[in-house]
């Protein structure tokens, strides 16, 4: 449950309707004993951030030093807003019984007398909360400024305007040999091609012959087989060439034409 | 071809994000590459063209913005209905202990604002980009160690931490302590405070 | 309060999107909202402030726009270019299928590989002209037969592919492979490879 403040009702407190609902009894006037201003009712209890943050607060209402704080009210205060937390049923954090314990803690320590001589090293039992307050109170401090400063898409916004031609250029990854070569041994690896296959007797620039002799023929049109062969090439280039043309025979790439014995032999590609 | 001025301004306002200077010398090709310096002296005059203008040239963390100055935030902030997040005490409270005590663990943060840290605000502050996971610490649970961004510099309009305000000086215990023991001396009792609220 | 015309242009850069005129009128409060052809007007002005500068105010399809115009194209366009990841394992075993095997259907490059090869693979090599396909086997489906390019010669520096490594066992190269990292460190350019294989 949430106590519930209409602000414009706050200006106008002799009217019937109830300010606020507390633990379901109606309230129509403000309580006599209430020390916080009206508008304190806004804040709901449940938005303070923590046991510091509530102490903080209670220290701020009171215009009190946080070097000065008389720690029995103020305990008393504390209790008083837990009590009321535990009347609206909000759910009460751990760390706020463990601060009302701490407040006790300190409220007894200094209740009790202490011998002379152990007054000198002995801290003041405030001071350890005293730190953390301040402690606090400085990123309470470091968040407002940082609210404070000019914030993107809030204050600036960043200026831009859309390019008429907006292209993007891509570069293709770098490749080098080795990257191909030790690709090609993990493959080759696994398919535990090497020994028994055929690779390892295939002359790789019949392999390439293949592709040229290929790209050379056309469809449609026969092309003479003697003009696969360069003679500039020599007789390796001639062997390559006669083998890449029987491969690609073998592998029913090529259609080869002869019309009588010793007839000029015409090749094509399949369709 | 367009003088280098205009060509820094083209490719500011095409980016719509801070350009580092490195990555605006790298906009032109090696043999037109201005020197360092002729680009940052440039940059300074492009900075004062927009006088009185809708824009100005910031230097953030990253680099160079353009952007549209704070004082027409009345009409900008019309163009869109709900863009401007407000952020809650909890999450401001949690980026300023990030940015002003980082690399901090949740644990630490929790330590300072005596409450334990929703998830959520941890959550958004990754998801704005604007903290990190920088590491761990070398505790038992190895708890995350926390940092902001460049980003986090480049949304607040900062170049560097440094920047950031400064905070208040913290006083040191000690000098409570005695403090505390000189007043505790001088008034012996705290005047009484006025009624609490009672319900 | 600004000129009519820097609020404007203010609005329209952080827009960073077309702003028709009803938009821009309703960036005014009611009281202070200006004449429809006073708005117009101004934006003729506006406009006029743009020549030789690194944008231009366009109005297209949905209104009014701030661009930077395409002069700027060889300068901006080098903002977004992608630096280059690497090419999966998948690919380089790939293209090296094809290069020592070629020409080689897409289903004996499955075969070896033992996994079926997706479409972008093949796309990549293509876009980057290291392969073609140069026929089709006359087998069912007729799949097309691939092989290498002379840009892929070009790219690794090979006069043919009889000076690609010779194929042995994997043990040979895992020595070759060596030598040509050994290379790479020692000299920019790589000699021949020491024995290309011949018929």
């Amino acid at each position: 449950m949430r106590i519930s403040v209409d602000p414009v009702l706050i200006d106008t407190l002799n009217e019937a309707p109830p300010l606020a609902k507390v633990g379901g009894q109606p309230w129509t006037e403000i309580p006599q004993d209430l020390y916080i201003p009206p508008d304190a009712l806004e804040v709901f209890l449940e938005a303070f951030e923590g046991p510091l943050d509530l102490l903080l607060y209670l220290i701020r209402r009171q215009n009190l030093n946080i070097l000065d704080i008389p720690i029995a009210e103020v305990t008393r205060q504390y209790m008083n807003y837990l009590a009321l937390m535990q009347d609206m049923r909000l759910e009460l954090a751990a760390e706020y019984l463990l601060m009302a314990a701490w407040l006790a803690e300190i409220k007894s320590r200094l209740l009790l007398p202490r011998p002379a001589q152990a007054e000198a090293e002995e801290l003041d039992p405030r001071a350890e909360l005293v730190r953390r307050l301040q402690e606090y109170e400085r990123f309470q401090q470091a968040a407002q400024r940082l609210d404070a400063l000019p914030r993107l898409e809030r204050d600036v916004f960043a200026a831009s305007a859309a390019p008429v031609e907006r292209q993007i250029q891509r570069e293709p990854p770098p490749v080098n040999l080795a990257d191909l070569l030790n690709a090609l041994r993990d493959v080759m690896t696994r398919a535990e091609l090497f020994g028994h296959h055929q690779i390892q007797q295939e002359a790789l620039s019949v392999r390439e012959r293949m592709s040229q002799v290929l790209e050379q023929l056309d469809a449609q049109h026969f092309t003479s087989f003697t003009a696969l062969f360069r003679p500039e090439e020599g007789r390796r280039g001639i062997v390559v060439t006669f083998m890449a043309v029987l491969e690609l025979l073998r592998e029913a790439l090529l259609e080869l034409v002869q019309v009588e014995p010793f007839a000029p032999i015409h090749l094509r590609r399949r369709i | 071809m367009p003088e280098l001025k205009i060509i820094l301004e083209a490719v500011l306002l095409a980016a719509g994000e801070p350009l580092s200077l490195d990555r605006l010398l790298d906009i032109f090709p090696e043999t037109e590459r201005p020197e360092r310096e002729v680009l940052r002296s440039t940059l300074v005059k492009l900075a004062a063209d927009y006088a009185g203008r809708g824009m100005e040239l910031a230097e953030v963390a990253s680099g160079f913005r353009l952007q549209v100055p704070g004082t027409f935030a009345p009409w900008v902030s019309r163009l869109w209905e709900e863009r401007a997040a407000h952020y809650s005490r909890a999450l401001l409270e949690t980026l300023a202990l990030i940015a002003y005590r980082q690399p901090i663990t949740r644990g630490e943060i929790e330590e300072v604002r005596g409450v334990s840290l929703s998830s959520s605000i941890m959550k958004t502050l990754q998801e704005r980009d604007w903290i990190k996971v920088i590491g761990h610490r070398e505790v038992p649970g190895r708890p995350a160690l926390y940092a902001t961004t460049r980003d986090f510099l480049d949304y607040f309009g900062l170049k560097s931490l440094s920047e950031l305000p400064p905070l208040t000086t913290p006083r040191d215990l000690d000098v409570i302590s005695a403090e505390l023991e000189r007043r505790a001396s001088v008034t012996p009792d705290s005047p009484p405070l006025p009624e609490p609220f009672h319900v």
